[in-house]
């Protein structure tokens, strides 16, 4: 059997992962399970069957898991890959792997958010403060520039729940200064702890003006509190679609929703792979883009293009 | 006119008593166990300890060893207030017991059993396992003990585990050595080993209490015996002068007739269980014998011979691997207990905290819970009331000492746990009653019960199978013997014919002396 | 108490005593009744600590925290982990536990949505099928445990592993929307809204917790007045002499988990009507919630011993807590430490009490 | 073996039986030494699990698996849950379990990045610090459940959250960047490349895979041949019965959950060294993987019995299952079922070994 030679070059990269010819792509993840990263799969998953690549797409159970993504991350390397995507959840953490990427000559594409390196050949992502600033921004109209604004976010150390939560609070101070922003609470991610949230948070604040979630659960989660308390008057901002949040829009119950191209992300990541294989040069950053959508604008097909059930 | 031997208790302070007790009191919620009792061992001397179950004897062991602490009273060691308040000091003082209860940690050896808080060590906290061996072999064959100090406990006969207890507590080299039914678990020929351990353990220095409910052993080993009833002190006898029935009606404040023999032994009754060919994968090989409507029918033999398996076997309790359970003619090869009870088969266990009691059930839940289904219940749900009245009944019928049914079984006596436990199969009404050891652990007063009571099932026409180690209890009521050696039925005895040494004949030369072959002549049920 | 010996030792012959049987026996109803009173004083006690934790909160926060609309806020945040809470209560009886109750009530829900979305079976029947469902999945670890006699931590962990998996399977690692009305099961209010009209009832009454309330009727019924409950003590009491006493172990170790399974797929159909839709991802951590409620109200993990009434109310401290701390404005961070320092004390105080119990 | 009792009987007094006692002792040390070997070659089968999931990988990626560089990436990945499932050996032997090691893991890599980022003490004493900090986060557990006599269920379930809020409180919800050098502790490769040159050392083989061999081996030590494991398999064989034989139950067991957080120490510096950084969050899930890799590898919950090369192969397992669904692209939905099937069948076959083992 092979093994032991302690020189993983010598079955080459051909005999790894792109028989005859086909191209692997290994992605690695921030996540999985949650419907972001199924767009996302989705739209690399397309792409790789638009140009005959194979991919495959990993990420751990939540975001908090740093250390499984970096074992993940370890065995995609030792899969031999053609090229590797990866999304880190701890932009530091994975300095080793990137440097035996580097050093077996794999090019890596960065996707959703950088890392600390000059290793990628691109990154592919979402400003998500300035998504969250733009959120920030229409919640300020819908409230009048005044008022008291809640926040429910998904997490309060992985790199999106921060930059969310950080964007839309100086969203808020650079658009509408006067508004009182409640402490931000943290739900998971989960709808059903995110509601029971909301419903707390409005019952101890009956002046409150607008809440702002910051990804689908959190967004979803204060739909249902809002409903389930029968509240209303309530201005609601999103993050990212789903069916349930894009009803929510199309009723009226939400305001509107601040979403990425998750589709497109996962387009583009396996996109700038395939061209970082033939060594077609590229620019150092893609951004994917943001883009705000509510009751006027979610059948627009521009819109309605990157916004996923 | 019983002997009064007490005269030489001349109150605290005896420098020359080995051990004291004065008015010592205990309660419990709903009990008081021990009030204003004494007790005095003198130096060199084998003090038997009696009462009823529930006396208070062991509570008033483990007041001294420090497992309880008393309201009232106090101990003297050599004239010498003593109170300890923790096991590890009663060693220190010199106290050595072995509970009621087994206290082994049965995963861990023979050899670390034995010396568990005193292995020898090298820099205060690493094991040497050779020392620890080779001194637990050594200690093992002073003793004359049959025991592989690196076997597991928890792979021992519940004989030998009883010798590991003995080993454990004679190694401390203690002053005092207190016993608590050491014997409950051994037949006679251990009861024999340890009684001369226990006369060498004997000096001039060293004193031994010894509680026990098998009174015949009392006149062999007990210089002394002391009677106890209701946690009060009543008398102390030399055993030298007095009879034991002078010690029976002090314990149980009436005579017992110690002599009876089998009621009702007749042999025109048709046949209820058949077994045939037994075997099991380990030990059992073509068992087969039948069992008479109304009969009892005991079942004698040594340690491991194979009796428990038997029963278990029967009830589906252990797989079998051939043989034939006729009820009635009818098959019925239970395949677990469940099965077997139904069929009407019901087995009283051997150890009843293993596998007879939920200790932390009330006494009415433990009665009830054979007969939920059938008796208590209907359309699933259950009748309380039902389960309160009968096991009220029970309770005077059985004389089980507890001040309410509603109380937890692990709160009981241990001669009163048993009972419980026999009150279950009596409410469950089967027709076959296999009871193994069912006076284990019981005192002389209930014992006398439990035959009354096991004669008086037999005649309204249950059948008993009696495995019982005790063999003037297996003489006295059984219609019937079984003998059995190394798996294997021996021979099947008539009452008229059985005696002492022909059953342990039959039991200790499985392969046929004179004597084996005298006793099973007349049989038709030779196994073999 | 004191005996006469010569008396009662002929009890068995004669028929003398017959009548000091019928006292001995009402004597111990009485005695039970005693004790009853004294087991239904420490669960006051416990719900005096419900009741501590909701008067300070009352106080710290007059307004908001005891509201009518904030209270029936909190008894809705605990019927999810308080349904699994019942199921786990009856396996931790039996000396057991239960750790696929979370992704097993989330593999429910995405089969109740594939029932009525995917298969368009009615919501009167698709519902009974998802509860069954988790009935299935507990009859499978109950199997695992009684007939396999695997331990049933491991039973149920590799059951959280794979209903875990195969709801994502299942679902297509997608969520699965319901049609209209079947929320109503969560957040419609028939009481008070629709069932009696006239009758001055509280306004705004989920559904939900109706549901709980029944389910914990229910769960009440089985163990203390059912041979399901019986059998349940006996077993975590113990498992081998209750075997010996002629009760089919195994046919009701599986009978007992699949019921707590069907509390299960209870649980999995109430959070998904709750969201409108059955998500396939999540529910771990709930079987540890579900545990701790447990626990809190009393019940022994070594089993043979438990209250439904004891795990209502650690649901209810669970969910106190939860609610209560975000009420006064605790830093999120500091709210688990709180909550894990009220566990320890709770359950402390529920030792001492016990020890004190045992000791008078 | 049968004895006869009229000989024994006057065996302590003649010197006649003393070859006969001999004998016993020698057919005694027979049977034990059969019973080493049959022990061994359980363990073996144990190893057997694994080797077959070994060869099946193997086979199924012949290039990529049995690499030099996978396999190095097993052992790697099998680190930190390792760790911790060496400690929970130690407290599952008591009859106990941890529940606290995962957020206690992400609380003492916290401590640690605070005493050497924050607090500027030097490496090698910052590390020794936060495996203390450990230990004390596991007196606290042990002194819960053996004086306060909480069930260890519930004292490191409180733990459990609480280390977890603490971890996010000293914290201050952000991840602590350590100063080089510290990851050296997990992914520096001290042997062959540095430890001694000339000799022909395997390369690139990272420093935590040997520090998890040594942990093993103090573990193994510790559990075998000292004190504290001989209480450790008293108190779960049977605590009663230790304590009536003087030993300092309460003692030892602070002293055992103590030595099981030092682990959980260690594995926090492992786990921060490994990223660079002190993640505040996460750590949950981990006490499950550490509990199945120590059930996996034979050690049963009910306490009394254990081994830390069983804890070790179960540790394996789980991380060559991890790895090798990944390298042959099993779909990621699909890992967590085939996962669970595998503790389920790992476990049930030592539980047909240990039923066959016993009748024989
Ligand atoms: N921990 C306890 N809690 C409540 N009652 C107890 C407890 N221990 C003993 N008792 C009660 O105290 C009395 C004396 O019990 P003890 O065990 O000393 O009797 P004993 O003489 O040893 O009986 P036996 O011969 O059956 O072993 C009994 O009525 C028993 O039920
Ligand atoms: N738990 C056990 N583990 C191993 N062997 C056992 C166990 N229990 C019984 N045995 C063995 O099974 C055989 C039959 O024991 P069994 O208990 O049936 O005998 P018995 O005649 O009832 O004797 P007694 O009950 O007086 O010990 C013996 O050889 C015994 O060593
Ligand atoms: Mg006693
Ligand atoms: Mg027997």
């Amino acid at each position: 059997s092979t093994g032991n030679t302690g020189s993983p070059a010598s079955s080459g990269a051909a005999s790894g992962g792109s028989a005859g010819g086909q191209k692997y792509i290994a992605i690695v993840s921030k996540g999985f399970q949650h419907q972001f990263w199924q767009a996302v799969k989705k739209g690399a998953e397309d792409e790789a069957a638009k140009v005959g690549a194979r991919v495959t797409f990993e990420g751990p159970a939540s975001e908090t898991e740093v250390e499984s993504q970096i074992t993940m991350l370890t065995n995609a390397i030792a899969k031999k890959p053609d090229a590797i995507a990866f999304a880190a959840l701890d932009s530091k953490a994975a300095a080793s792997q990137l440097a035996q990427i580097q050093s077996q000559k794999i090019p890596l594409i960065a996707f959703d958010s950088g890392v600390d390196s000059d290793i990628p050949v691109t990154t592919a992502s979402t400003d998500n403060k300035a998504a969250a600033a733009e959120g920030a921004k229409h919640m300020c109209a819908l409230i009048g520039n005044a008022g008291k604004v809640a926040m429910v976010v998904h997490d309060q150390t992985s790199r999106s729940g921060i930059d969310r939560r950080d964007g839309f609070i100086a969203g808020i101070k650079a658009n509408c200064p006067n508004v009182t922003l409640l402490d931000p609470q943290y739900g998971g991610g989960d709808q059903a702890k995110s509601a029971d949230i909301t419903k707390s948070i409005i019952l101890a604040n009956p002046d409150l003006k607008g809440i702002f979630g910051s990804n689908e659960g959190s967004a979803i989660g204060i739909v249902k509190g809002v409903q389930e308390l029968s509240k209303t008057g309530l201005a609601i901002v999103g993050f990212d679609s789903g069916k349930d949040q894009k009803d929510a829009i199309t009723s009226g119950l939400m305001a509107g929703a601040i979403t990425q191209n998750p589709v497109g992300m996962g387009a583009a990541t396996v996109d700038a792979a395939m061209k970082a294989i033939a060594g077609t040069s590229q620019p150092k950053t893609i951004d994917t883009g943001f883009y705000w959508y509510d009751k006027t604008n979610i059948t627009d097909p521009k819109i309605a293009a990157v916004l996923y059930d | 006119m019983p002997v009064p031997a007490n005269d030489s208790l001349t109150g605290p302070y005896d420098a020359d008593l080995l051990l004291q007790a004065e008015g010592v009191t205990k309660s419990f919620p709903g009990v008081k166990a021990l009030s204003g009792m004494r007790l005095d061992l003198r130096k060199g001397e084998v003090l038997a300890l009696v009462g009823e179950n529930g006396a208070g004897k062991s509570t008033l062991m483990k007041l001294l060893t420090g497992i309880y602490q008393m309201e009232e009273g106090q101990f003297w060691l050599e004239g010498q207030p003593l109170s300890v308040k923790n096991p590890k000091e009663a060693q220190e003082r010199g106290l050595a017991i072995i509970h009621q209860e087994f206290n082994l940690m049965p995963d861990l050896t023979v050899a670390q059993n034995i010396f568990i808080g005193r292995e020898p060590l090298t820099g205060g906290f690493f094991t040497k396992p050779k020392e620890l061996e080779a001194q637990a072999r050594e200690l093992i064959d002073r003793l004359g003990l049959p025991l592989d100090p690196s076997a597991k406990v928890h792979s021992l006969t519940v004989a030998k585990q009883q010798m590991v207890e003995i080993a454990k507590a004679l190694s401390y080299n203690a002053r005092v050595l207190i016993m608590d039914e050491p014997t409950a678990a051994l037949n006679d020929a251990e009861v024999d080993t340890l009684h001369d351990l226990i006369r060498r353990f004997i000096t001039p220095q060293t004193g031994v209490v010894y509680i026990s409910h098998r009174m015949p052993e009392l006149k062999r080993i007990a210089d002394r015996v002391t009677v106890i009833r209701d946690g009060e002190y009543i008398d102390t006898l030399n055993m030298a002068e007095a009879t034991l029935d002078q010690v029976i009606s002090r314990m149980v404040g009436r005579a017992i007739d110690t002599s009876a023999r089998p009621e009702n032994v007749r042999t025109d009754r048709p046949v209820l269980l058949t077994v045939e060919n037994l075997s099991t994968k380990e030990l059992l090989q073509d068992v087969s014998f039948d069992l008479y409507e109304g009969e009892i029918l005991g079942f004698a033999g040594l340690m491991g011979a194979g009796r428990t398996e038997v029963a278990r076997a029967i009830v589906g309790a252990d797989p079998r691997t051939s043989g034939t359970i006729r009820l009635r003619g009818k098959i019925v090869n239970p395949h677990n207990a469940a099965e077997a009870a139904k069929q009407g088969i019901g087995y009283l266990s051997e150890d009843r905290k293993k596998y007879g009691l939920m200790l932390g059930q009330a006494v009415a839940s433990n009665i009830a819970i054979s007969s939920l289904a059938d008796q208590f219940s209907r359309f699933g749900f259950v009748n309380d009331r039902a389960i309160a009245k009968v096991a009220g009944e029970q309770r005077v019928a059985l004389r089980i000492k507890t001040p309410s049914v509603a109380q937890l079984a692990k709160n009981l006596s241990g001669g009163n746990q048993q009972k419980v436990v026999i009150a279950r199969w009596l409410v469950k009404n089967s027709d076959v009653l296999i009871f193994d050891e069912p006076t284990r652990g019981i005192d002389i007063g209930a014992k006398d019960e439990i035959y009354h009571l096991l004669n008086r099932l037999a005649s309204e026409g249950k059948s008993i199978i009696m495995i019982s180690s005790e063999l003037p209890e297996v003489l006295r009521l059984s219609h019937r013997i079984v003998v059995m050696a190394e798996g294997r039925i021996t021979a099947v005895l008539a009452a008229a014919d059985a005696s002492q040494e022909s059953i342990i004949a039959l039991a200790t030369h499985p392969d046929g002396g004179p004597l084996a072959a005298a006793g099973a002549d007349h049989h038709e049920e030779d196994a073999r | 108490m004191t005996y006469d010996p010569t008396q009662t030792t002929t009890a068995p012959k004669s028929d003398g005593p017959a009548a000091s049987v019928a006292a001995e026996a009402l004597a111990a109803t009485a005695t039970s009744r005693g004790q009853a009173i004294r087991q239904r004083l420490q669960q006051l006690l416990a719900f005096g600590g419900l009741a501590i934790l909701f008067i300070v909160f009352a106080i710290a926060s007059p307004q908001i925290f005891p509201s009518y609309s904030n209270v029936t806020n909190i008894l809705f945040s605990a019927v999810v982990v308080g349904i699994l809470a019942l199921g786990a209560t009856l396996v931790i009886i039996t000396g057991g536990i239960d750790l696929s109750v979370g992704t097993g009530m989330i593999f429910c829900g995405v089969m109740s949505a594939t029932f009525i979305t995917n298969w368009h079976i009615p919501i009167a029947l698709g519902v009974p099928m998802a509860i069954l469902f988790g009935g299935l999945l507990g009859a499978v670890n109950g199997f695992n445990v009684a007939v396999n006699k695997l331990p049933p931590f491991i039973a149920t962990l590799a059951m959280m592993l794979i209903a875990g998996g195969l709801a994502l399977v299942v679902s297509k690692e997608a969520p699965i929307y319901f049609p209209t009305g079947y929320q109503q099961i969560s957040t419609g209010t028939l009481i008070g809204d629709n069932l009696l009209p006239g009758v001055p009832l509280p306004r705004n009454f989920p559904n939900a917790v109706i549901v709980f309330a029944v389910a914990a009727i229910i769960a009440t019924v089985l163990l203390n007045r059912t041979l399901l409950g019986r059998y349940d003590l006996a077993i975590g009491s113990n498992e081998e002499a209750t075997a010996l006493s002629g009760v089919n172990v195994k046919k009701w170790l599986i009978v007992i988990y699949a019921v707590a399974g069907l509390f299960t797929g209870l649980a999995g159909v109430m959070i998904s009507a709750r969201l409108g839709d059955a998500q396939p991802t999540g529910g771990q951590g709930y079987e540890l919630q579900a545990i701790a409620a447990v626990v809190i109200g009393g019940t022994s993990l070594s089993g043979g011993k438990g209250s439904i009434v004891g795990t209502l109310i650690g649901a209810l401290i669970i969910a106190v807590l939860n609610n209560g701390l975000q009420i006064i404005s605790v830093p999120q961070e500091w709210r688990d430490v709180i909550l894990g320092i009220v566990i320890l004390l709770a359950v402390y105080a529920d030792q001492l009490r016990a020890r004190r119990g045992s000791a008078t």
